[in-house]
Protein backbone atom coordinates (compact mmCIF):
# COMPACT_ATOMS: atom_id res chain seq x y z
CA UNK A 1 0.00 0.00 0.00
CA UNK A 2 1.09 4.07 -0.39
CA UNK A 3 0.85 5.58 2.44
CA UNK A 4 0.67 9.42 2.24
CA UNK A 5 0.88 12.20 4.34
CA UNK A 6 -0.33 16.03 4.18
CA UNK A 7 0.25 19.16 5.75
CA UNK A 8 1.94 18.96 9.21
CA UNK A 9 1.28 15.28 9.56
CA UNK A 10 3.98 15.15 6.92
CA UNK A 11 5.93 17.89 8.80
CA UNK A 12 5.69 15.35 11.76
CA UNK A 13 6.45 12.13 10.71
CA UNK A 14 9.08 13.63 7.93
CA UNK A 15 8.24 12.21 4.66
CA UNK A 16 5.15 12.92 2.15
CA UNK A 17 4.99 9.38 1.19
CA UNK A 18 6.16 5.39 2.17
CA UNK A 19 5.34 1.89 0.99
CA UNK A 20 3.98 -0.38 3.42
CA UNK A 21 2.98 -3.95 2.26
CA UNK A 22 -0.75 -5.24 3.13
CA UNK A 23 -0.78 -7.84 5.52
CA UNK A 24 -3.26 -9.86 7.50
CA UNK A 25 -2.85 -7.65 10.52
CA UNK A 26 -3.62 -4.86 8.88
CA UNK A 27 -7.29 -5.41 8.10
CA UNK A 28 -8.82 -1.90 8.40
CA UNK A 29 -7.30 1.63 8.91
CA UNK A 30 -7.24 1.78 12.62
CA UNK A 31 -5.03 -1.09 12.42
CA UNK A 32 -2.53 0.64 10.42
CA UNK A 33 -2.43 3.43 12.72
CA UNK A 34 -1.82 1.48 15.33
CA UNK A 35 1.31 -0.14 13.80
CA UNK A 36 2.46 3.78 12.61
CA UNK A 37 1.77 4.77 16.47
CA UNK A 38 4.21 1.77 17.81
CA UNK A 39 7.04 3.10 15.44
CA UNK A 40 7.25 6.42 18.00
CA UNK A 41 8.69 9.78 17.69
CA UNK A 42 7.07 12.05 15.32
CA UNK A 43 5.00 8.71 14.14
CA UNK A 44 3.70 8.56 17.80
CA UNK A 45 2.67 11.94 18.34
CA UNK A 46 0.86 11.80 14.97
CA UNK A 47 -0.88 8.74 15.93
CA UNK A 48 -1.59 8.77 19.77
CA UNK A 49 -4.83 11.57 19.08
CA UNK A 50 -6.91 10.43 16.13
CA UNK A 51 -9.24 12.80 16.82
CA UNK A 52 -7.11 15.52 15.53
CA UNK A 53 -6.53 13.00 11.82
CA UNK A 54 -8.60 12.59 8.87
CA UNK A 55 -8.25 9.74 6.16
CA UNK A 56 -8.64 8.94 2.62
CA UNK A 57 -8.54 5.40 1.48
CA UNK A 58 -8.06 5.50 -2.82
CA UNK A 59 -8.69 9.20 -2.41
CA UNK A 60 -11.92 9.01 -1.03
CA UNK A 61 -12.88 10.02 3.18
CA UNK A 62 -12.27 7.15 5.01
CA UNK A 63 -12.96 5.94 8.97
CA UNK A 64 -10.98 3.97 11.13
CA UNK A 65 -13.07 0.80 10.65
CA UNK A 66 -12.20 1.47 7.00
CA UNK A 67 -10.75 -1.88 5.31
CA UNK A 68 -7.75 -2.10 3.66
CA UNK A 69 -6.78 -4.08 0.61
CA UNK A 70 -3.56 -4.37 -0.90
CA UNK A 71 -2.24 -1.56 -3.41
CA UNK A 72 -4.40 0.60 -1.84
CA UNK A 73 -3.32 4.22 -1.41
CA UNK A 74 -4.16 5.40 1.88
CA UNK A 75 -3.49 9.26 3.19
CA UNK A 76 -3.40 10.52 6.45
CA UNK A 77 -3.81 14.77 6.88
CA UNK A 78 -5.35 17.14 9.44
CA UNK A 79 -9.31 18.37 9.12
CA UNK A 80 -9.03 20.31 5.76
CA UNK A 81 -9.00 24.29 5.65
CA UNK A 82 -8.86 25.23 2.21
CA UNK A 83 -11.14 27.68 0.55
CA UNK B 1 -23.49 21.68 -17.56
CA UNK B 2 -20.39 23.56 -18.51
CA UNK B 3 -18.30 22.20 -15.65
CA UNK B 4 -14.37 24.03 -15.40
CA UNK B 5 -12.65 22.81 -12.15
CA UNK B 6 -8.80 24.05 -11.90
CA UNK B 7 -6.04 23.58 -9.21
CA UNK B 8 -3.85 26.26 -10.27
CA UNK B 9 -0.82 28.34 -9.08
CA UNK B 10 -2.38 31.24 -10.82
CA UNK B 11 -4.47 33.92 -10.49
CA UNK B 12 -8.01 34.10 -12.05
CA UNK B 13 -10.51 36.66 -13.94
CA UNK B 14 -14.07 36.80 -12.68
CA UNK B 15 -15.14 38.39 -15.35
CA UNK B 16 -13.59 35.91 -18.40
CA UNK B 17 -14.97 33.16 -15.76
CA UNK B 18 -18.34 34.15 -15.83
CA UNK B 19 -18.55 35.21 -19.61
CA UNK B 20 -17.32 31.36 -19.94
CA UNK B 21 -20.43 30.29 -18.27
CA UNK B 22 -23.03 32.31 -20.16
CA UNK B 23 -25.14 30.71 -22.51
CA UNK B 24 -28.33 31.47 -23.76
CA UNK B 25 -30.57 30.14 -20.98
CA UNK B 26 -28.42 31.36 -18.50
CA UNK B 27 -30.57 34.49 -15.99
CA UNK B 28 -28.58 34.40 -13.17
CA UNK B 29 -24.55 34.45 -12.31
CA UNK B 30 -23.45 33.59 -8.32
CA UNK B 31 -19.80 33.36 -7.75
CA UNK B 32 -18.08 33.93 -4.53
CA UNK B 33 -14.13 34.90 -4.18
CA UNK B 34 -12.13 34.21 -1.61
CA UNK B 35 -9.25 36.35 -0.84
CA UNK B 36 -6.19 36.40 2.17
CA UNK B 37 -7.31 38.41 4.43
CA UNK B 38 -4.90 41.07 6.22
CA UNK B 39 -4.83 41.97 9.82
CA UNK B 40 -3.00 40.36 12.64
CA UNK B 41 0.30 40.79 11.53
CA UNK B 42 -0.42 37.97 8.85
CA UNK B 43 2.04 38.64 5.49
CA UNK B 44 0.79 35.62 3.17
CA UNK B 45 -0.78 32.13 3.43
CA UNK B 46 0.44 28.84 1.32
CA UNK B 47 -1.85 26.40 0.51
CA UNK B 48 -0.86 22.73 -0.08
CA UNK B 49 -3.37 20.30 -1.43
CA UNK B 50 -3.80 16.54 -2.05
CA UNK B 51 -3.10 16.34 -5.99
CA UNK B 52 -5.32 13.49 -7.44
CA UNK B 53 -8.31 13.50 -4.72
CA UNK B 54 -8.58 17.03 -4.54
CA UNK B 55 -10.14 16.96 -8.32
CA UNK B 56 -11.80 13.87 -7.76
CA UNK B 57 -13.60 15.20 -4.47
CA UNK B 58 -14.33 18.54 -6.12
CA UNK B 59 -16.19 16.11 -8.65
CA UNK B 60 -18.32 14.64 -6.30
CA UNK B 61 -19.28 18.27 -4.33
CA UNK B 62 -20.12 19.54 -7.82
CA UNK B 63 -22.63 16.34 -8.59
CA UNK B 64 -24.01 16.72 -5.22
CA UNK B 65 -25.07 20.60 -6.46
CA UNK B 66 -25.96 19.45 -9.94
CA UNK B 67 -28.31 17.07 -8.37
CA UNK B 68 -29.80 19.08 -6.17
CA UNK B 69 -30.33 22.36 -8.24
CA UNK B 70 -30.77 23.09 -11.96
CA UNK B 71 -27.50 24.54 -13.06
CA UNK B 72 -26.36 25.60 -15.79
CA UNK B 73 -22.74 25.83 -15.28
CA UNK B 74 -20.30 25.91 -12.11
CA UNK B 75 -16.53 26.41 -11.91
CA UNK B 76 -14.35 25.95 -9.55
CA UNK B 77 -10.81 27.64 -9.40
CA UNK B 78 -8.73 26.64 -5.93
CA UNK B 79 -5.00 28.23 -6.02
CA UNK B 80 -2.12 26.74 -4.49
CA UNK B 81 1.61 27.65 -3.22
CA UNK B 82 2.23 31.26 -1.75
CA UNK B 83 -0.43 33.77 -1.60
CA UNK B 84 0.19 37.23 0.38
CA UNK B 85 -2.38 39.28 1.68
CA UNK B 86 -5.15 41.06 -0.98
CA UNK B 87 -4.52 37.90 -3.22
CA UNK B 88 -7.69 35.87 -4.88
CA UNK B 89 -7.15 32.14 -2.96
CA UNK B 90 -10.47 30.78 -4.66
CA UNK B 91 -13.43 31.19 -7.17
CA UNK B 92 -16.83 29.77 -7.02
CA UNK B 93 -18.97 30.33 -9.96
CA UNK B 94 -22.15 28.98 -11.07
CA UNK B 95 -25.04 29.71 -13.72
CA UNK B 96 -28.72 29.17 -13.59
CA UNK B 97 -31.80 30.22 -15.07
CA UNK B 98 -32.82 31.54 -11.83
CA UNK B 99 -31.13 33.16 -9.05
CA UNK B 100 -32.19 31.13 -5.95
CA UNK B 101 -30.23 28.35 -7.63
CA UNK B 102 -27.63 29.98 -8.62
CA UNK B 103 -27.05 31.32 -4.71
CA UNK B 104 -27.77 28.12 -2.80
CA UNK B 105 -25.71 26.24 -4.84
CA UNK B 106 -22.82 28.50 -4.93
CA UNK B 107 -22.77 29.03 -1.25
CA UNK B 108 -23.28 25.22 -0.67
CA UNK B 109 -19.87 24.45 -2.84
CA UNK B 110 -18.41 26.81 -0.97
CA UNK B 111 -19.23 25.05 2.71
CA UNK B 112 -18.47 21.67 0.81
CA UNK B 113 -15.19 23.29 -0.44
CA UNK B 114 -14.24 24.25 3.41
CA UNK B 115 -14.72 20.85 4.72
CA UNK B 116 -14.24 17.94 2.38
CA UNK B 117 -11.74 19.12 -0.22
CA UNK B 118 -8.15 18.17 0.98
CA UNK B 119 -6.53 21.83 0.94
CA UNK B 120 -4.39 22.91 3.84
CA UNK B 121 -3.07 26.47 4.61
CA UNK B 122 -0.50 27.76 6.26
CA UNK B 123 -0.07 31.16 7.74
CA UNK B 124 2.51 33.73 7.99
CA UNK B 125 3.41 36.06 10.23
CA UNK B 126 6.88 37.63 10.90
CA UNK B 127 8.59 35.19 9.22
CA UNK B 128 6.72 32.33 10.85
CA UNK B 129 5.16 29.78 9.69
CA UNK B 130 1.80 28.06 11.75
CA UNK B 131 -0.77 25.61 10.07
CA UNK B 132 -4.04 27.19 10.50
CA UNK B 133 -6.30 25.19 12.79
CA UNK B 134 -9.95 23.86 11.20
CA UNK B 135 -12.83 25.55 12.39
CA UNK B 136 -16.06 24.12 13.73
CA UNK B 137 -18.18 26.52 12.27
CA UNK B 138 -17.33 25.53 9.12
CA UNK B 139 -18.15 22.37 9.63
CA UNK B 140 -21.59 23.65 11.14
CA UNK B 141 -21.84 25.61 7.92
CA UNK B 142 -21.82 22.50 5.69
CA UNK B 143 -24.04 20.79 8.02
CA UNK B 144 -27.21 23.12 7.08
CA UNK B 145 -26.81 21.28 3.75
CA UNK B 146 -27.33 17.69 5.33
CA UNK B 147 -30.96 15.75 3.99
CA UNK B 148 -32.74 14.88 6.93
CA UNK C 1 -18.01 51.10 4.57
CA UNK C 2 -17.58 51.42 0.31
CA UNK C 3 -20.58 52.17 -0.95
CA UNK C 4 -21.14 51.86 -5.09
CA UNK C 5 -24.72 52.86 -6.39
CA UNK C 6 -25.01 53.00 -9.75
CA UNK C 7 -28.21 53.37 -12.42
CA UNK C 8 -26.70 53.79 -15.87
CA UNK C 9 -27.40 52.30 -19.15
CA UNK C 10 -23.79 51.56 -19.66
CA UNK C 11 -22.52 48.15 -19.09
CA UNK C 12 -20.13 47.16 -16.06
CA UNK C 13 -17.08 44.54 -15.42
CA UNK C 14 -17.47 42.49 -12.37
CA UNK C 15 -13.81 41.96 -11.68
CA UNK C 16 -13.38 46.01 -12.09
CA UNK C 17 -16.48 46.21 -9.72
CA UNK C 18 -15.04 43.46 -7.28
CA UNK C 19 -11.35 45.09 -7.14
CA UNK C 20 -12.65 48.88 -5.85
CA UNK C 21 -14.52 46.49 -2.97
CA UNK C 22 -11.48 45.61 -2.22
CA UNK C 23 -9.36 46.37 1.29
CA UNK C 24 -7.13 44.78 3.69
CA UNK C 25 -9.77 43.40 5.88
CA UNK C 26 -11.84 41.78 3.11
CA UNK C 27 -11.85 37.98 3.18
CA UNK C 28 -14.68 37.42 1.12
CA UNK C 29 -16.61 39.11 -2.33
CA UNK C 30 -20.10 37.49 -3.06
CA UNK C 31 -21.60 38.82 -6.25
CA UNK C 32 -24.95 37.91 -8.26
CA UNK C 33 -25.18 39.47 -11.75
CA UNK C 34 -28.56 38.96 -13.56
CA UNK C 35 -28.28 38.56 -17.38
CA UNK C 36 -31.20 38.57 -19.62
CA UNK C 37 -31.95 35.17 -20.77
CA UNK C 38 -32.87 34.14 -23.90
CA UNK C 39 -35.78 31.93 -24.73
CA UNK C 40 -39.27 32.01 -25.25
CA UNK C 41 -38.71 34.07 -28.45
CA UNK C 42 -37.22 36.75 -26.13
CA UNK C 43 -35.34 39.40 -28.25
CA UNK C 44 -34.87 42.82 -25.85
CA UNK C 45 -35.69 43.79 -22.74
CA UNK C 46 -36.15 47.67 -22.16
CA UNK C 47 -35.80 49.02 -18.60
CA UNK C 48 -37.53 51.99 -16.87
CA UNK C 49 -37.13 53.55 -13.40
CA UNK C 50 -38.36 56.08 -11.09
CA UNK C 51 -35.26 58.49 -10.92
CA UNK C 52 -34.56 59.70 -7.60
CA UNK C 53 -36.69 57.66 -5.73
CA UNK C 54 -34.68 54.23 -7.46
CA UNK C 55 -31.43 55.94 -5.46
CA UNK C 56 -33.03 56.80 -2.53
CA UNK C 57 -34.56 53.22 -2.07
CA UNK C 58 -31.84 51.07 -3.03
CA UNK C 59 -29.19 53.61 -0.82
CA UNK C 60 -32.94 52.52 2.45
CA UNK C 61 -31.73 48.74 1.49
CA UNK C 62 -28.40 49.18 1.31
CA UNK C 63 -28.65 50.55 5.13
CA UNK C 64 -31.14 47.95 6.17
CA UNK C 65 -27.71 44.99 4.80
CA UNK C 66 -25.69 47.00 6.74
CA UNK C 67 -27.59 46.96 9.57
CA UNK C 68 -27.90 43.30 9.61
CA UNK C 69 -24.95 42.34 8.96
CA UNK C 70 -20.76 43.01 9.26
CA UNK C 71 -19.93 44.75 6.02
CA UNK C 72 -16.86 45.87 3.96
CA UNK C 73 -17.98 47.63 0.33
CA UNK C 74 -21.78 47.07 -1.29
CA UNK C 75 -21.98 48.17 -4.74
CA UNK C 76 -25.21 47.84 -7.07
CA UNK C 77 -25.38 48.99 -10.77
CA UNK C 78 -28.71 48.51 -12.62
CA UNK C 79 -28.71 49.49 -15.92
CA UNK C 80 -31.39 51.15 -17.66
CA UNK C 81 -32.82 51.13 -21.03
CA UNK C 82 -33.24 48.66 -23.94
CA UNK C 83 -30.90 45.48 -23.07
CA UNK C 84 -30.68 42.76 -25.77
CA UNK C 85 -30.22 38.36 -24.84
CA UNK C 86 -26.72 38.32 -22.83
CA UNK C 87 -26.41 41.34 -21.92
CA UNK C 88 -26.17 42.22 -18.06
CA UNK C 89 -28.62 43.61 -16.34
CA UNK C 90 -28.06 44.06 -12.34
CA UNK C 91 -24.58 43.43 -10.21
CA UNK C 92 -25.03 42.99 -6.37
CA UNK C 93 -21.27 42.67 -4.68
CA UNK C 94 -20.60 42.20 -1.08
CA UNK C 95 -17.39 42.81 0.34
CA UNK C 96 -16.78 41.06 4.12
CA UNK C 97 -14.51 39.54 6.27
CA UNK C 98 -16.30 36.46 6.26
CA UNK C 99 -18.58 34.46 3.95
CA UNK C 100 -21.53 33.94 5.98
CA UNK C 101 -22.42 37.86 5.61
CA UNK C 102 -21.38 38.05 2.25
CA UNK C 103 -23.53 35.91 1.14
CA UNK C 104 -26.75 36.88 2.99
CA UNK C 105 -26.69 40.62 2.43
CA UNK C 106 -25.92 39.63 -1.38
CA UNK C 107 -28.71 37.72 -1.69
CA UNK C 108 -30.96 40.13 0.65
CA UNK C 109 -30.17 42.50 -1.37
CA UNK C 110 -31.00 41.10 -4.78
CA UNK C 111 -34.60 40.19 -3.29
CA UNK C 112 -35.22 43.35 -1.73
CA UNK C 113 -34.20 45.06 -5.65
CA UNK C 114 -36.39 42.60 -7.56
CA UNK C 115 -39.39 43.90 -4.85
CA UNK C 116 -38.79 47.32 -3.76
CA UNK C 117 -36.81 49.01 -6.06
CA UNK C 118 -38.60 51.39 -8.46
CA UNK C 119 -37.62 49.48 -12.01
CA UNK C 120 -40.31 48.08 -14.86
CA UNK C 121 -39.36 45.64 -17.49
CA UNK C 122 -40.86 45.42 -20.85
CA UNK C 123 -40.27 42.53 -22.89
CA UNK C 124 -39.90 42.00 -27.20
CA UNK C 125 -40.88 39.49 -28.86
CA UNK C 126 -41.59 39.18 -32.92
CA UNK C 127 -41.30 42.90 -32.26
CA UNK C 128 -43.75 43.47 -29.96
CA UNK C 129 -43.64 44.93 -26.28
CA UNK C 130 -45.32 43.78 -23.23
CA UNK C 131 -44.96 44.67 -19.68
CA UNK C 132 -43.24 42.04 -17.44
CA UNK C 133 -45.52 41.09 -14.69
CA UNK C 134 -44.90 40.57 -10.61
CA UNK C 135 -43.72 37.50 -9.92
CA UNK C 136 -45.20 36.27 -6.47
CA UNK C 137 -42.05 34.34 -6.29
CA UNK C 138 -40.11 37.43 -5.34
CA UNK C 139 -42.50 38.81 -2.59
CA UNK C 140 -41.72 34.89 -0.81
CA UNK C 141 -38.11 35.54 -1.60
CA UNK C 142 -38.37 39.14 0.37
CA UNK C 143 -40.53 38.21 2.84
CA UNK C 144 -38.09 35.24 3.99
CA UNK C 145 -35.72 38.43 5.51
CA UNK C 146 -38.67 39.87 7.51
CA UNK C 147 -37.83 39.95 10.90
CA UNK C 148 -40.64 38.13 13.93
CA UNK D 1 -48.77 68.20 -5.88
CA UNK D 2 -46.50 66.71 -8.87
CA UNK D 3 -48.47 63.72 -9.87
CA UNK D 4 -46.12 60.76 -11.72
CA UNK D 5 -47.01 57.95 -13.94
CA UNK D 6 -44.63 54.70 -14.35
CA UNK D 7 -44.49 51.87 -17.23
CA UNK D 8 -48.18 51.03 -18.17
CA UNK D 9 -49.98 53.74 -15.97
CA UNK D 10 -47.86 56.04 -17.78
CA UNK D 11 -49.00 54.36 -21.17
CA UNK D 12 -52.86 53.85 -20.27
CA UNK D 13 -53.17 57.56 -18.63
CA UNK D 14 -51.23 58.79 -21.52
CA UNK D 15 -48.86 61.14 -19.73
CA UNK D 16 -45.27 60.67 -17.56
CA UNK D 17 -46.64 63.78 -15.22
CA UNK D 18 -49.21 66.62 -14.62
CA UNK D 19 -49.74 68.37 -11.59
CA UNK D 20 -53.07 68.59 -9.60
CA UNK D 21 -53.60 71.24 -6.69
CA UNK D 22 -53.73 69.70 -2.90
CA UNK D 23 -57.10 70.50 -2.12
CA UNK D 24 -58.93 69.80 1.24
CA UNK D 25 -61.27 67.13 -0.51
CA UNK D 26 -57.70 65.20 -1.49
CA UNK D 27 -56.75 64.49 2.12
CA UNK D 28 -55.35 60.93 0.72
CA UNK D 29 -53.45 59.37 -1.34
CA UNK D 30 -57.49 56.84 -1.77
CA UNK D 31 -59.02 60.32 -2.79
CA UNK D 32 -56.39 61.09 -5.02
CA UNK D 33 -57.15 57.80 -6.50
CA UNK D 34 -60.99 58.37 -6.81
CA UNK D 35 -60.49 61.40 -8.25
CA UNK D 36 -58.88 60.42 -10.90
CA UNK D 37 -60.63 57.44 -11.19
CA UNK D 38 -63.86 59.84 -12.27
CA UNK D 39 -61.75 61.60 -15.09
CA UNK D 40 -62.55 58.07 -16.83
CA UNK D 41 -61.00 56.40 -20.19
CA UNK D 42 -57.61 55.51 -19.69
CA UNK D 43 -57.52 56.78 -16.25
CA UNK D 44 -60.90 54.97 -15.20
CA UNK D 45 -58.93 51.53 -16.67
CA UNK D 46 -55.82 52.64 -14.11
CA UNK D 47 -57.68 53.18 -11.12
CA UNK D 48 -60.40 50.88 -11.21
CA UNK D 49 -58.26 48.63 -9.68
CA UNK D 50 -56.27 49.73 -7.26
CA UNK D 51 -54.89 45.71 -6.23
CA UNK D 52 -52.94 46.43 -9.27
CA UNK D 53 -51.30 49.80 -8.48
CA UNK D 54 -48.62 51.17 -6.28
CA UNK D 55 -47.82 54.51 -4.95
CA UNK D 56 -45.06 56.20 -3.26
CA UNK D 57 -45.33 59.44 -1.86
CA UNK D 58 -42.06 61.84 -1.75
CA UNK D 59 -40.48 58.95 -3.44
CA UNK D 60 -41.39 56.53 -0.10
CA UNK D 61 -44.03 53.69 -0.69
CA UNK D 62 -47.31 54.40 0.52
CA UNK D 63 -50.32 53.81 0.60
CA UNK D 64 -54.20 54.94 0.21
CA UNK D 65 -54.40 55.84 3.85
CA UNK D 66 -51.26 58.31 3.60
CA UNK D 67 -51.72 61.37 3.76
CA UNK D 68 -51.37 64.14 1.22
CA UNK D 69 -50.01 67.67 1.72
CA UNK D 70 -49.24 70.78 -0.43
CA UNK D 71 -46.19 70.35 -2.75
CA UNK D 72 -45.92 66.60 -2.02
CA UNK D 73 -44.55 64.45 -5.00
CA UNK D 74 -47.11 61.46 -5.89
CA UNK D 75 -46.14 58.69 -7.99
CA UNK D 76 -48.37 55.32 -9.34
CA UNK D 77 -46.93 52.46 -10.95
CA UNK D 78 -47.26 49.01 -11.34
CA UNK D 79 -45.61 46.42 -8.20
CA UNK D 80 -41.53 46.81 -9.77
CA UNK D 81 -40.15 43.79 -12.06
CA UNK D 82 -36.66 44.80 -11.81
CA UNK D 83 -33.37 42.71 -11.13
Amino acid sequence: MNILYFAWVRQKVGRSEEVIEHTPGLRTVGDLAALLLKRGGGYGEVFSDLSRLRVAVNQVHAGLDTVLASGDEVAFFPPVTGG
Amino acid sequence: MIRNIHIQHEDFDVSDEIAALTADGVGAVATFTGMVRGGDDLTALTLEHYPGMTEREIGRIVDEAESRWPLQGVTIIHRIGRLVVGERIVLVAVAAAHRGAAFSACEFLMDYLKTRAPFWKQEERDGRSCWVEHRSSDEEAASRWRKT
